[in-house]
């Protein structure tokens, strides 16, 4: 601490990344340290900029499709969706029911998938040493299985389609997402019983990187960062978009705004998803998975620009197109949660450790592809 | 070098065994592939499924991922390697002591995959530093990844001692690292390591 | 001009594909604070920011889209023009209003080259510093550096007769 | 030592007694190293598998049967690796400090009693001598953090020397309660000192909080987690040795292995009884029931250490430097008088409740203190 007078002390620049085993990728922050402080952090990113948007210009509007899952390559699933969501809204397609709940089921699922990995490689950068990632991957595995006999891919699911989904779910894969759903309680009280109740834990991530309220809504936060420090605000709610309104569910939301705020919500709203999928999964309309007037080639979109968003398990996934009336893209733009939420990095780590920078990176749970894109 | 093998046999009944130091080199190398934790894309995360539970890399002795390039065998470069990140990975590389090996994991590493007319995309990570494996797909199965580590793991077996390139004076020990330019990496690819194809 | 609360509140009810507010570059600023202090719009979250190239118009379009947390409506999309060139591409930043235009602001100007006046910080984000184009503007051209392209990509062989790639026979022949 | 010259010069009377001798002293040292070596390879096997059992995973099990073989394929390649000096790198202190890191982790060895009648030296200032050694390595830390010339390794040095600094004065205290018990620094007497049926000093109110300081502070001296701050790897990469490779990398390892088994022996010499326990005075056979009781013993502290890395977040260094000196510090200075209580109490019962009644009234004293960092319940709010 310089701040005495009496000492000398020299500031010491980091470059924390972008090959960092807690950056979640290939980021990068720039840090000044006094001591083991953090007086200034400049996020750095852009080592995975894939040119996704300026590819999906040059390919037909199904074409950009599969290039979606490899944004938040975790939740492959509603990336999908936001950007199916998005072009129905465009070309005011009708989904059936059916496949709205099929596209509930399959987002929730990878809300349970993303939440319980991200808390695992939050305690992972606490130091855990790879303990809790590990037991989330194993509860992972079993929903990528499901997704796999859905769609054939483990991760990159390129699942929905323009006004439905590709495949039908059968009954063996709607019992398999049952006996997800049935397990995942169990496995939460499991891991909450080993993490939340841990001093160490509670002791690193209590009053650590807090963010104010106004301070959220103005910066653009969104999703569990956003309502850990109060802003009551779920696009599952707001739009109601898909069949959300039918389902009886809650929205946690949190005060103190600190990285266990953070840390709790996502316990919250996988409890909560959890109670979204009994209900889907138990009112499941028979009926067609796809829209019969969708189109799969020379598919168009009538001019015009359009914005559609959804609650992605990391907050608001949104979707700017542009439309020219042709069978590509004039403009596609992602609007990326995570990306977004790393604008109060700075905001939240001036003044902690070293080694809160990184556990506060970890709750805002930033995936690079979407950063990047 | 080699032992006569009735030699060696007879040695063997008396209880001797003979087994070459090349042999014993080539065991140690292989059974013990420290990879960098270094992720890049949506292939890392393949990479870190294929080191959990299920598939449980640790079984071939490869689950210390080590963050310093310094302590690190293997480099399994999981993703998309774009212009901009170039240099690092082959800083990264430089970094890493001999003897070194790459597995490029996933189309994106091999060839720029989906993402090749991307302008900050490198066409393939072997325009900059020698590849030892590549895995097709994208991304490729934890499975895929298990059976490179198994093929890496032959093709060591099968060097010699006096072959290898760590130990000759005249192999490059060190890889240019390209430079950020106005418009694209320069030079945007290593000639010594990678040539265009002949037209 | 402040566009007349009537105007804004029939956007908001039209639903989201019809809202849009094309505003003069100089009003762009009192327009955003009219729209995020307003009691009964309250526009407090902007969402997305982005830059569209509409090369037939010769003019760069900067899109902001607006929500409220507080009234929990949305969004309006707030447009602004700016000409192609690079000298005249500039517009004031709105960043002073909603902090999360920050780095979608910046990003608008590593890849499309419109300048923010105000913008606190303004730098490349995603490519790097010493980079001198912006690629996703319609007119760039990427730098060729894929020599063999088995694929039947139209475009990518075109192109890579254009800039000097080796495209080897029998891709051509596979063409046809 | 001394048995081992008599030894030598009854079975082999023609021997010059100057080589006797020296084969007297190097023997056990060679015997201790060998063992203590054999301890470590095994150390790093049992390690991975233990964290591969906690994590649903199976360890290491492809190279040699159940993968016992991977210690020595781990040695031998980073022995064959390339070794790296970064060019600003200052090259004598580079190379010396991990050759000082391994040093006094074996000097410890030399006055841990590893069976009946088994020390390699035995001090009469045995303990003495193992706290001030095993102190060296911070010494060895630091020279790697700073010769490396790398920001990293410099944040881990830092980290290391305030931490083996801070948790060594506890520690040391923690220990004053043990000399004060058996009245000696020696060893092989405080040993002696622990028999009888509850004659361990840890089944004492102040040996069970001695115990509990001396081995949390030996974690922490040998930076083993929830204390692995100098390389704590998700925030400073590999803290003081990021930049070494090959063998130099091996030799850090193996220092801190084998000081976490050495502090593990002198807990156990100090606290458990050492090599203490049923059958360890046989005629016959005794050294080697109280060996095997010796490592037994030893392995209970080694997996209470591999326990607490697979399962425990790491502190951060301002709350590790607290909990040193706010809460281990005080407490252990309350031992030492509950030490006193108990010894000059009128008779074991009353000594035995004194004492323990003053050592949980400053437990909890100590709690209530430090309440300023206690955790808030929190609750959240459903809307829908």
């Amino acid at each position: 601490m310089s701040a005495t007078g009496i000492i000398q002390t020299q500031t010491l620049e980091v470059s924390l990344g972008p090959q960092h085993p807690s950056t979640h990728g290939v980021f990068r922050m720039d840090v000044v340290l006094d001591g083991e402080y953090v007086v200034k952090l400049k996020p750095v990113m852009g080592y995975l900029h894939r040119n996704h948007e300026q590819l999906a210009e040059k390919m037909t509007w199904l074409g950009s499709m599969p290039y979606t899952d490899r944004l938040d390559y975790f939740c492959s699933m509603t990336n999908n969706w936001a950007y199916a969501l998005a072009v129905e809204k465009m070309t005011g397609l009708k989904v059936p029911e059916r496949a709205e709940y099929i596209r509930v089921i399959m987002a929730e699922l990878t809300r349970l998938l993303n939440h319980s990995c991200a808390i695992g490689f939050l305690l992972s950068d606490c130091g855990a040493w790879f303990t809790p990632v590990l037991y989330a991957l194993r509860e992972r595995e079993w929903i990528l299985d499901f997704f796999e006999t859905v769609s054939g891919a483990r991760m990159m699911c390129n699942y929905m389609r323009f006004g439905g989904v590709r495949v039908d779910l059968d009954d063996a894969s709607l019992a398999m997402a049952r006996n997800i759903v049935a397990r995942w309680p169990a496995f939460l009280d499991e891991f909450e019983k080993l993490m939340t109740e841990n001093e160490v834990l509670l002791a690193r991530t209590q009053r650590v990187g807090i963010l104010s309220r106004n301070l959220a809504i103005n910066a653009s936060v969104s999703g569990p960062v956003a309502r850990a420090s109060g802003v009551e605000y779920d696009i599952r709610k707001v739009d109601k978009y898909g069949v959300y309104d039918r389902f009886d569910f809650g929205v946690p939301v949190g005060e103190a705004g600190d990285t266990f705020d953070r840390y709790m919500i996502r316990i919250l709203e996988m409890r909560e998803a959890v109670k979204i999928l009994e209900q889907a999964l138990r009112d499941i309309p028979a009926g067609p998975f796809i829209a019969p007037e969708a189109k799969l080639r020379n598919f168009k979109v009538p001019a015009g620009d359009g914005y559609g968003r959804i609650e992605a398990p990391k907050g608001e996934l949104g979707f700017y197109l542009v439309s020219e009336g042709g069978a590509k893209p004039y403009r596609y733009h992602v609007r990326p949660p995570s990306f977004i939420n790393l604008t109060i990095l700075e905001d939240m780590c001036l003044g902690q450790k070293v080694a809160d920078t990184v556990i506060i990176l970890g709750s805002v749970d930033i995936v690079l592809g979407e950063v990047d894109r | 070098m080699a032992v006569d093998p009735n030699l060696k046999s007879e040695l063997q009944k008396q209880g001797i065994f003979v087994m070459p130091v090349e042999f014993l080199y080539n065991w140690s190398r292989k059974s013990s592939l420290w990879p960098i934790q270094f992720g890049l894309a949506c292939c890392a995360i393949e990479m870190i499924a294929a080191a959990a539970a299920r598939h449980d890399m640790a079984r071939f002795g490869a689950e210390v991922f080590r963050a310093s390039p310094r302590q690190a065998d293997l480099m399994i470069v999981s993703g998309t390697v774009t212009k901009k990140m170039a240099p690092q990975v082959v800083r990264l590389y430089n970094q890493m002591p001999e003897p070194k090996y790459v597995i490029a994991m996933g189309a994106c590493a091999i060839s720029g995959g989906p993402f090749k007319d991307g302008y900050n995309v490198l066409k393939g990570v072997d325009r900059y530093i020698p590849v030892d494996i590549h895995i097709p797909g994208c991304p490729p199965r934890p499975e895929a990844l298990l059976h490179a580590l198994m093929t890496l793991q032959e093709k060591i077996s099968k060097q010699h001692l006096n072959e290898v390139s760590w130990y000759d004076k005249n192999a490059p020990s060190e890889f240019p690292v390209p430079q950020y330019g106005a418009h694209d990496l320069e030079p945007p690819a290593n000639p010594k390591v990678w040539e265009p194809p002949k037209k | 001009m402040i566009p007349p609360l009537e105007q804004v509140r029939e956007m908001l009810s039209a639903g989201a594909a019809k809202s849009s507010l094309l505003v003069e570059r100089e009003e762009a600023v009192a327009v955003a604070q009219f729209l995020k202090t307003d009691p009964q719009l309250q526009l407090d979250f902007c969402s997305c920011v982005t830059a569209v190239d509409y090369i037939k118009q010769d003019c760069i379009e900067v899109v902001y889209h607006l929500y409220s947390v507080a009234l929990k409506h949305g969004p309006v999309a707030l447009k602004v023009r700016a000409p192609r060139a690079l000298e005249q591409c500039r517009m004031p930043s709105l960043t002073p209003v909603w902090r999360g235009c920050e780095y979608q602001e910046r990003e608008a100007f590593d890849l499309y080259g419109v300048k923010f006046d105000g913008h606190p910080d303004l730098r490349r984000i995603l490519m790097w510093d010493e980079f001198v184009d912006h690629p996703m503007r319609k007119d760039y051209v990427p730098p060729m550096d894929y020599e063999w392209e088995p694929t039947p990509h139209a475009e990518t062989l075109a192109r890579a007769k254009q800039t000097g790639g080796t495209v080897p026979a029998s891709a051509l022949e596979a063409k046809k | 030592m001394d048995a081992i010259y008599q030894l030598i010069h009854d079975y082999c009377p023609t021997m010059p007694d100057w080589l006797a001798l020296a084969l007297a002293i190097l023997l056990p040292i060679a015997i201790v190293m060998g063992v203590f070596l054999t301890v470590f390879a095994l150390l790093t096997w049992v390690e991975r598998k233990a964290l591969g059992r906690i994590q649903n995973r199976r360890g290491p099990n492809r190279v040699g049967p159940v993968g016992l073989f991977q210690p020595i394929a781990d040695g031998l390649k980073l022995l064959t690796k390339e070794d790296i000096v970064p060019n600003a790198a200052d090259k004598v202190v580079h190379f010396l400090a991990p050759v000082l890191v391994v040093v006094p982790a074996f000097m410890v060895l030399a006055v841990v009693p590893v069976a009946k009648g088994f020390i390699a030296v035995d001090l009469n200032i045995g303990v003495l001598f193992a706290l001030a050694v095993s102190t060296a390595s911070v010494l060895a830390l630091f020279m790697a953090g700073w010769a490396s010339h790398n920001k990293f390794s410099l944040l881990g040095a830092m980290r290391g020397v305030a931490q083996v600094v801070s948790y060594e004065v506890p520690m040391v205290l923690a220990a004053v309660v043990v000399l004060m018990a058996s009245g000696s620094l020696s060893s092989v007497s405080i040993v002696e000192a622990q028999r009888g049926l509850t004659g361990w000093f840890v089944c004492k109110p102040w040996g069970l909080v001695g115990f509990v300081i001396f081995q949390l502070c030996a974690m922490a001296e040998v930076a083993r987690t929830p204390f692995d701050l100098p390389e704590a790897e998700s925030e400073i990469v590999a803290g003081y040795h990021t930049e070494y490779s090959g063998f130099k990398f091996a030799l850090f390892q193996m220092g801190e292995y084998v000081a976490a088994i050495t502090m593990g022996g002198i807990t156990v010499t100090m606290f458990l009884g050492g090599y203490l326990g049923p059958g360890c005075d046989l005629p016959k056979f005794g050294w080697l029931i109280s060996a095997c009781w010796f490592f037994a013993k030893l392995g209970i502290i080694v997996v209470i250490n591999i326990w607490a890395r697979g399962t425990w977040p790491r502190v951060r260094v301002d709350q590790l430097l607290g909990f040193a000196w706010k809460l281990l510090l005080p407490l252990s200075l309350v031992n030492i008088v509950a030490m006193a209580v108990w010894h000059f109490a009128p008779n074991k019962l009353v000594g035995w409740v004194e004492s323990a009644v003053l050592l949980a009234v400053a437990i909890v004293a100590l709690v209530k203190i430090n309440a300023g960092q206690t955790f808030e319940k929190r609750s959240y709010r459903f809307t829908s």
